[in-house]
């Protein structure tokens, strides 16, 4: 039915089959849309966020996905900028997820203000002082650098391709990508950065105040550094997560196991710096402003010292160290489980950089407030992965978005 | 420069609130909420949704009875000058719909400008910001007496204390139609302060010598809140009860609001 | 999609791809390019002349003033209908109150003039003027300030209106809701004259042409709560 | 085909960039921002002239000076009014949002006649002439057959013109029974009647301001006691003058908070504490012997009905109230006792308070006069810083009512609460009266400012009182619990809409009179309480419309006031600064023309009320007034209602207070559900840990729990008067009640 559009020299399941995919992930993005309407003709009454919790569950979430949205820039850094040619094997996908995830950002925040016609005020009359700005700004140039670089891919459809001006434009495109990588690459070491300057700008609050360099604070490097470490290994998974849904070997294991090992090495320092980090925070930043480290992880139903743990040691050495050891690495095992405790660490971190702040009480007779998010925060927040799944679905079939793949799986 | 020649007349407006005086009735709350058009709705015990620009916490020593003491501590916004302007909120905002005046010391909250990302309230230590997390709604007939003087808030904006511009703005009318050039301490006085029964708030001009606050602020027993992370607040607080000087700011064991003062 | 339609396409997309690598003959470049300039000046006609018919609603006003007549018959120009009370707030538009000194009966022979007697101080029902010059909620505009310290003609803001014999029809914004007066008769936002818009940016422009105090951490303009409440 | 497609394609790519360099989207995309800053759904006042018009708020007796603020015809602001001798601009919470009872869109708009059954809520809308032909008729056909003593009236305003005329309409329509609604002021009346010898209708002045030693025994002076803004003023004063508050209650409430020392005792003992310490001051001769030795009776014996000499107010103290006797009473340290009569004798001028809380319930008459006594021992009666029985403000006189058989005979009949007269009225004891049907069954009904099915104690008893009422009539101009228990509804203006005296605030030194002025048009079809009188008296005809002769309510206000009313439309107040108080040796009518510390009559003692329950209720609860709540006739405004704290409502659940430790031994925790029983009721509510109150007591706020008026107050927490019950005083027949025993169980 739909053959003609499928890639060449690949096989695909039963349309059928591949419309029951399309259909349960279509529902679960209805449940989302409907949500997301409700929040939007309704007001954010619908959510479980109060005047503690300016910043909740939507806030995390985008933090999460960009931190792992970073596998697009980091993986095209190497490959464009770098010259890790292997790894244009995968950074097709990198791209696909990347675009997944920073238009999932968006969406997000689109619904998480208060006021969605007005949004564009934050670019009209942007406050060059706010790290909101700068995320605003880069977030959505990066996502139109990471448009540009899914449309080639998209060209390469074989229906699309053979219309002469497409096929050219897509050529051309092709290109070129090596400019938009590097843009993307510079954009995007400035938004994941300013992403970790909103928390840690805020001298209000001593859980996340951090000092810095010039403007940025440290925050600011942690975040860049840290999506540069654990956004390829969202890729990894979601690679690993692809084939054995599709049961197919997609990408050769050299491949992966460089990007592996880069992203293991970049984990490893990135938290060598964190536990720096914390530790200069810990005995001298906090209790400058007459805090000790167990008043924030004390007094409270939730928040306890486990979750630094669970983010440093269990969600950061451990994946690190199965990374760059060669055994860990070429366990396909031990290396899935390494990339679920990172992507784990690293959702940590931002739910930490977020949720945590918002909790820890900062006046000395304000309590510590708990949230737990509404069913539309839920939803809303699910619904970018249905999405995800949906386009991962529909690229996966029409797009050959592995190179390896005929090569991998040859059709008899 | 123009700034520099008028930087003798900036003013620095702030409160001096004695808590050995308030005795927490929470006149300032509706005060408050009377002149600045706060909504209300039928269920307001959710505290953290509920919009009161003015707030009075109720402190306790933490002794066990009978040695319990409480103290009673009205927090409006404390309209931080941080470093030269940059409260915690000013400059977090994107869009530029919250500003602190150089002229006033206040700090300033657009509602039409907002968008509601709340980030401000993400920076503000003292839960001073307030979201619209309703479209507020007045039964039938009684949006009769909302203040023409102050906007009415959509949803989806953050609003908080504004320290009644709308009376700085009328006290200054009525100084142009009586030639004046400036305005007297009694002209302009914020609706708690005015509403206050114990007396307990101060208003006026920091950096006049001659307004009241002035002096007050220079008392021993005047501390504010949060000092510590630099917020640089313009609320002063009195308390002849060390334990509520305590409370004001967070210290470690060691310390105390003397040694550290 | 049907296998036909996949045969046609496959057709014309080879086709096309043998003459994209020549160039396209002169008449398909024609018919390209004027079906460009068709979109382009149908939509720029619509943007620039259709756009704003629709956007606008026209509004007559219930009476037709004659305010150059009355401008001649009190003493104290604008201000003697439209004054500032003595705490500094402006009247704005009369009340029939002040109007009914005078008008407690018909004075002359202007049908509008009947029309206000009788179907307004007659009834004693206020007379809903629309106003060209009325400012959102949000802001917060001094006449003491203007007019009182800073000695401002009505009519830089409010041009000659003072002069009229009828009143223009009032124009009314679908969506935002305001006065044309103040969004400007401009969509580009050309002025010829100080009174031709008075949105936030020309409020802003002779403040800084007047040198007012700049206290604005973040703009390095005035403070918001000075033109906002 | 081919020229089609790529001409369709170029013609998009035309409309795209001539519709992108066209006003068209970037317009649009404004215009929409500029809708959602100006929503037509959210409102814009209008503007308009600013005025201030000034009158007195009679929310609460307390009658502050308020200064209206209005924009053009609406009211937009209510503030204190500066220069008012009262409250000095000051304003409190309540005044504040009096804006939303006017507005209240829950008024009741225009005469009622109820249609379904009783408290069912279906009413038809009546003209006024009905109503009060309706009214008038009842009270004619009882009138003629010679049951005009059994229609009462009850009203919970002060001792103002229109509770005077009320009470005239009675007497001349041939009524004895005239309730007004009992207080502590009555108790304070009653021990300056009984010791001080001051006539029935003085007032009770209290000259805080010059004080330095106040002896609080559980007087909410900063909730709501008295004239509250007064009393906030003058607890400012006092940290200014170094005076010191001593506050005697089981709880840290907000005056305990604010004192210069909270000392807590076991509830019920404040009597015997008071007179533990008249004991040290007599023991170590600390009392003002000048005073006591030249101007008072009783103090060294007293001669008996029979002529017999016997112990005095002096032996009598020595004899029982030791501070090791008392302090087996009270739970504090003799050693405390002793230091802290020292310190009460120290003072320049100190003086002792009783009348817990906001002084909602008269309270023990032994407990009031074991307190004053302690006044009588320091001479601060009468004296700066001390309590003076002021002279009434002389009203000018009206007619008397003209002589009429019917009046004459009905005015003659026993009152139903069994009081002497209307002074004292034990509105405790009109239920069981009603109930008994004894003396005689009570026909009419008029409720007037008040709300008893609301504001009196053991709810179900006063309901069921009600229920047997064939003609209950309400001038409410809220549909309180009281008006949607009535037939008939005759609804008075608000306050902010009708001229009305407001008289003497409680606790203030000077004799003082307000005007309450008509600040707005009636929003509704309502009347003033006083015109809706004096039409029914004319209805009634004869010697009743005689006796109300005026042509309005206006009429016979001015009448009233005569060459005050000058002063007090100008002003807004009236103050007699000048009044000279009877010195300090004057005495009034005593028996023994002298202070009297005790007589044949009376001898302050300590004899406990019986609190109700048994040893099946482990605990002691006591309710608690806070300045957040009005528990009065007026219920919570919204905004009021806004600013109570979670801990004393959450969503629609009330909160007690209990001690952790306490709550610890029942294994209670904080928002715990469980059931509150009493042997008067039982409710649920929820439990909040609280540190500031005594183990073994807990702690329930007035003014919640209301089933009537709008829903932003119906229908949340608890009404404490549903769970506690009347004491009658063996003294005075008010009511002593001040707490009732508890259990709590987990619900």
């Amino acid at each position: 039915m739909d053959s003609a559009f499928i890639p060449n020299g690949v096989r695909r399941c039963a349309p059928g089959k591949f419309l029951v995919v399309l259909a349960v992930a279509g529902a679960v993005l209805l449940w989302g849309v409907y949500a997301m309407l409700l929040c939007w003709f309704k007001g954010l009454n619908q959510t479980n966020m109060n005047n503690n919790y300016g910043f909740a569950l939507w806030i995390w979430a985008d933090l999460a996905v960009i931190a792992l949205g970073g596998g697009a820039f980091f993986t095209g850094f190497l490959r464009y900028i770098i010259g890790k040619d292997e790894l244009k094997n995968i950074v097709n996908y990198a791209v696909l997820i990347g675009f997944i995830c920073y238009s999932s950002a968006l969406l997000i925040l689109a619904i998480d203000i208060g006021q969605p016609l007005r949004g564009w005020f934050i670019f009209w009359h942007a406050n060059v002082h706010s790290m909101l700005t700068e995320v605003a700004f880069c977030l959505s140039c990066y996502f139109g650098v990471l448009t540009i670089e899914y449309i080639p891919l998209i060209l390469e459809n074989r229906g699309i391709d053979r219309v002469p001006f497409l096929h050219h434009l897509g050529h051309n495109m092709h290109d070129i990508m090596a400019v938009f990588a590097a843009t993307g690459a510079f954009l995007s070491f400035f938004h994941q950065g300013s992403l970790g300057g909103v928390a840690g700008v805020l001298f209000g609050r001593p859980f996340s105040f951090r000092e810095g360099f010039f403007i940025w604070p440290w925050t600011f490097f942690l975040f860049t550094w840290s999506a540069a470490a654990y956004g390829p290994c969202f890729t990894l998974l979601i690679t690993r997560i692809t084939e054995a849904v599709t049961g197919k070997k997609l990408v050769k294991d050299n491949v992966v196991e460089l990007l592996a090992k880069i992203s293991g090495w970049m984990m490893a320092t990135y938290i060598i710096a964190k536990i720096v980090d914390t530790l200069y925070w810990a005995n001298v930043t906090a209790p400058s402003k007459g805090f000790t480290l167990m008043d924030f992880y004390s007094h409270n139903a939730f928040y306890g010292v486990w979750i630094l743990i669970l983010e440093i040691v269990i969600g950061g050495i451990i994946p690190a160290a199965i990374l760059i050891t060669d055994k860990g690495r070429k366990s396909p095992a031990a290396r899935t489980t390494a990339f679920v405790l990172a992507v784990i660490g690293v959702c940590v971190n931002r739910w930490v950089m977020v949720l945590q702040v918002m909790a820890a009480p900062v006046m000395t007779f304000d309590k510590w407030a708990l949230y737990y998010p509404s069913w539309q925060e839920v939803a809303t927040t699910i619904l970018p992965v249905a999405y995800g799944v949906i386009l991962i679905a529909i690229s996966y079939r029409y797009l050959p978005i592995f190179p390896q793949e005929p090569e991998l799986n040859p059709i008899d | 420069m123009k700034a520099e020649e008028n930087h003798g007349n900036t003013k620095k407006f702030g409160m001096v609130i004695d808590l050995d005086v308030c005795t927490g009735c929470g006149s300032c709350m509706v005060a408050c909420m009377a002149e600045n058009n706060v909504p209300f709705r039928k269920d307001e015990s959710d505290k953290l949704k509920s919009i009161t620009w003015m707030r009075v916490y109720k402190l306790s020593n933490g002794k066990p009875y009978p040695e319990t003491d409480i103290c009673y501590l009205p927090r409006p916004c404390q309209h931080c000058e941080g470093h030269d302007g940059h409260s915690p909120c000013v400059s977090v905002c994107p869009a530029t719909a919250t500003d602190y005046d150089m002229q006033t010391g206040i700090v300033s909250q657009i509602y039409t400008r907002c968008f509601g990302c709340r980030y401000c309230m993400a920076a503000c230590p003292y839960h001073a910001r307030y979201f619209n997390w309703y479209d507020p709604v007045w039964p039938d007939g009684m949006e009769q007496y909302l203040n023409p003087d102050v906007s009415v808030r959509m949803r989806g904006v953050v609003e908080k204390c504004s320290f009644c511009i709308q009376r700085y703005q009328a006290a200054k009318d009525r100084a142009f139609m009586e030639g004046k050039t400036d305005i007297e301490e009694s002209d302009y006085q914020t609706a708690c302060t005015q509403a206050c029964p114990a007396g307990a708030i101060t208003f006026g001009d920091l950096n006049n010598p001659a307004h009241a606050v002035y002096k007050l602020k220079k008392q021993p027993n005047a501390f504010r809140l949060l000092e510590r992370l630099g917020t640089n607040p313009k609320i002063y607080y009195l308390s002849s009860r060390e334990w509520v000087r305590r409370a004001g700011d967070n210290y470690l064991k060691n310390e105390g609001p003397a040694k550290i003062g | 999609m049907s296998n036909s339609d996949d045969r046609t396409q496959t057709v014309s997309g080879k086709a096309a791809e043998a003459s994209s690598t020549n160039k396209p003959d002169g008449s398909s470049r024609g018919i390209i390019v004027l079906c460009f300039c068709i979109g382009l000046v149908v939509s720029l006609v619509f943007g620039w002349v259709v756009f704003p018919r629709l956007l606008y609603s026209r509004k007559q006003q219930p009476i037709d003033f004659n305010h150059s007549l009355h401008a001649g018959l009190v003493s104290n120009g604008c201000e003697s209908c439209h004054f500032l009370r003595d705490d500094g707030t402006y009247s704005g538009t009369p009340k029939l109150a002040q109007c009914i000194d005078c008008h407690q009966d018909v004075q002359g022979n202007s049908p509008e003039e009947a029309k206000f007697v009788e179907q307004y101080v007659k009834k004693g029902i206020e007379v809903p003027w629309l106003v060209y010059a009325r400012q959102p909620d949000c802001v917060f505009f001094s006449h003491a300030a203007h007019v009182k310290a800073a000695k401002m003609d009505c009519v830089t803001c409010h041009g000659n209106i003072g002069d009229s014999e009828h009143l223009k029809v009032y124009e009314q914004n679908r969506i935002s809701g305001y006065s044309r007066d103040v969004e400007g008769a401009s969509l580009i936002g050309f002025k010829k004259h100080t009174w031709d818009r008075m949105k936030m940016d020309d409020c802003s422009e002779c403040h800084q042409k007047q040198k007012a105090v700049m206290g604005s951490v973040q703009t390095q303009k005035e403070g918001c709560f000075v033109c906002h409440k | 085909m081919k020229i089609d497609r790529r001409s369709f394609l170029s013609l998009g790519i035309g409309v795209a960039a001539g519709t992108a360099f066209s006003p068209l989207p970037w317009k649009l995309m404004d215009d929409v921002s500029i809708w959602t800053q100006n929503w037509p759904w959210t409102p814009v006042p209008a503007k308009g002239e600013s005025t201030y018009v000034n009158s007195v708020c009679t929310l609460c007796p307390g009658s502050c000076g308020i200064s209206v603020r209005k924009v053009d015809d609406r009211g937009v602001k209510i503030e204190g009014m500066k220069g008012h001798p009262v409250n000095q601009g000051g304003i409190c919470a309540l005044g504040l949002a009096g804006l939303q009872l006017l507005y209240s869109p829950d008024r009741i708009k225009t005469p009622l006649k109820r249609s379904g059954k009783r408290g069912e809520g279906k009413w038809v809308s009546i003209s006024w002439d009905q109503a009060i032909s309706e009214v008038a008729g009842k009270l004619k056909e009882l009138r003629t057959g010679g049951q005009a003593h059994t229609v009462a009236g009850i009203t919970g305003g002060g001792p103002n013109t229109l509770s005077r005329l009320f009470k005239r309409f009675l007497a001349a329509y041939g009524s004895p029974n005239f309730f007004n609604t009992p207080s502590i002021d009555n108790s304070y009346r009653l021990a300056l009647q009984m010791m001080n010898g001051a006539t029935p209708d003085a007032t009770v002045g209290l000259d805080l301001e010059n004080t330095d030693f106040i002896l609080s025994f559980g007087c909410g002076l900063l909730d709501g006691w008295g004239s509250p803004v007064h009393m906030f003023k003058t607890n400012t004063a006092w940290r200014k003058t170094q005076a010191r508050v001593i506050q005697i209650e089981p709880r840290l409430s907000r005056t305990a908070a604010k004192a210069y020392q909270w000392i807590p005792i076991t509830p019920g003992s404040e009597g015997a504490l008071a007179l533990g310490i008249a004991n040290v001051l007599i023991t170590e001769s600390l009392y003002r012997k000048d005073f006591v030795d030249n101007y008072t009776s009783g103090f060294e014996g007293v001669v008996n009905a029979s002529g017999e000499l016997q112990k005095g107010f002096k032996q009598h103290v020595l004899d029982n109230f030791s501070p090791k006797a008392v302090s087996e009473i009270t739970g504090l340290d003799p050693a405390a006792i002793t230091l802290l009569a020292r310190e009460f004798a120290k003072a320049k001028a100190p003086i002792a308070l009783f009348g817990r809380g906001q002084g909602k319930l008269p309270g023990s008459m032994d407990e009031a006069l074991s307190i004053h006594a302690l006044n009588m021992l320091m001479g601060a009666i009468n004296q700066k810083g001390g309590i003076y029985a002021l002279p009434t403000p002389d009203c000018q006189a009206w007619p008397a009512v003209p002589p009429d058989a019917v009046a004459d005979s009905g005015v003659k009949e026993p009152r139903l609460d069994g009081a002497p007269s209307d002074v004292y009225s034990r509105l405790n004891q009109l239920p069981p009266a009603v109930l008994s049907g004894k003396p005689y069954p009570l026909n009419v009904l008029l409720v007037m400012e008040a709300n008893p099915l609301y504001t009196m104690s053991n709810s179900k008893s006063v309901q069921e009182a009600f229920n047997k009422i064939p003609l209950v009539v309400s001038f409410s101009s809220f549909m309180d619990e009281t008006a949607q228990n009535s037939d008939l509804i005759l609804p008075n203006h608000i306050y902010l809409e009708r001229q009305e005296d407001a008289p003497l605030p409680a606790g203030f030194s000077k004799p003082v009179i307000s005007l309450s002025k008509a600040v707005f048009k009636p929003l509704h079809n309502t009347r003033h309480a006083g015109d809706t009188l004096i039409l029914l008296a004319k209805g009634l005809g004869g010697s009743v419309a005689e006796a109300l002769p005026w042509k309005d309510f206006e009429a016979c206000l001015k009448q009233a006031m005569g060459d005050k009313m000058e002063s007090l439309q100008k002003t807004g107040y009236w103050i007699n600064t000048g009044a000279v108080f009877p010195d300090g040796k004057t005495t009034f009518t005593t028996p023994s023309g002298k202070f009297e510390f005790a007589s044949s009559a009376f001898c302050p003692g300590f004899t406990p009320v019986k609190i109700e329950g048994d040893a099946s209720y482990p605990l002691l609860m006591i309710p608690y007034d806070t300045m957040r709540l009005a528990s009065g006739y007026t219920a919570n405004p919204p905004f009021d209602t806004k600013i109570l704290e979670e801990t004393i409502l959450l969503h629609q659940d009330g909160l007690i207070e209990i001690n952790p430790k306490t709550a610890q031994s029942m294994g209670l925790s904080e928002n715990d559900r469980v059931l509150l029983q009493t042997p008067r009721g039982q409710a649920n509510v929820l439990i909040h840990l609280e540190e500031g109150i005594m183990p073994g007591v807990i702690a329930l706020p007035r003014g919640l729990g209301h089933t009537a008026y709008d829903a932003y107050i119906a229908g949340k927490g608890v009404n404490l008067n549903g769970l506690t019950g009347p004491i009658a005083d063996p003294l005075s027949g008010l009511d002593a009640a001040w707490g009732i025993k508890a259990k709590l169980s987990k619900a």
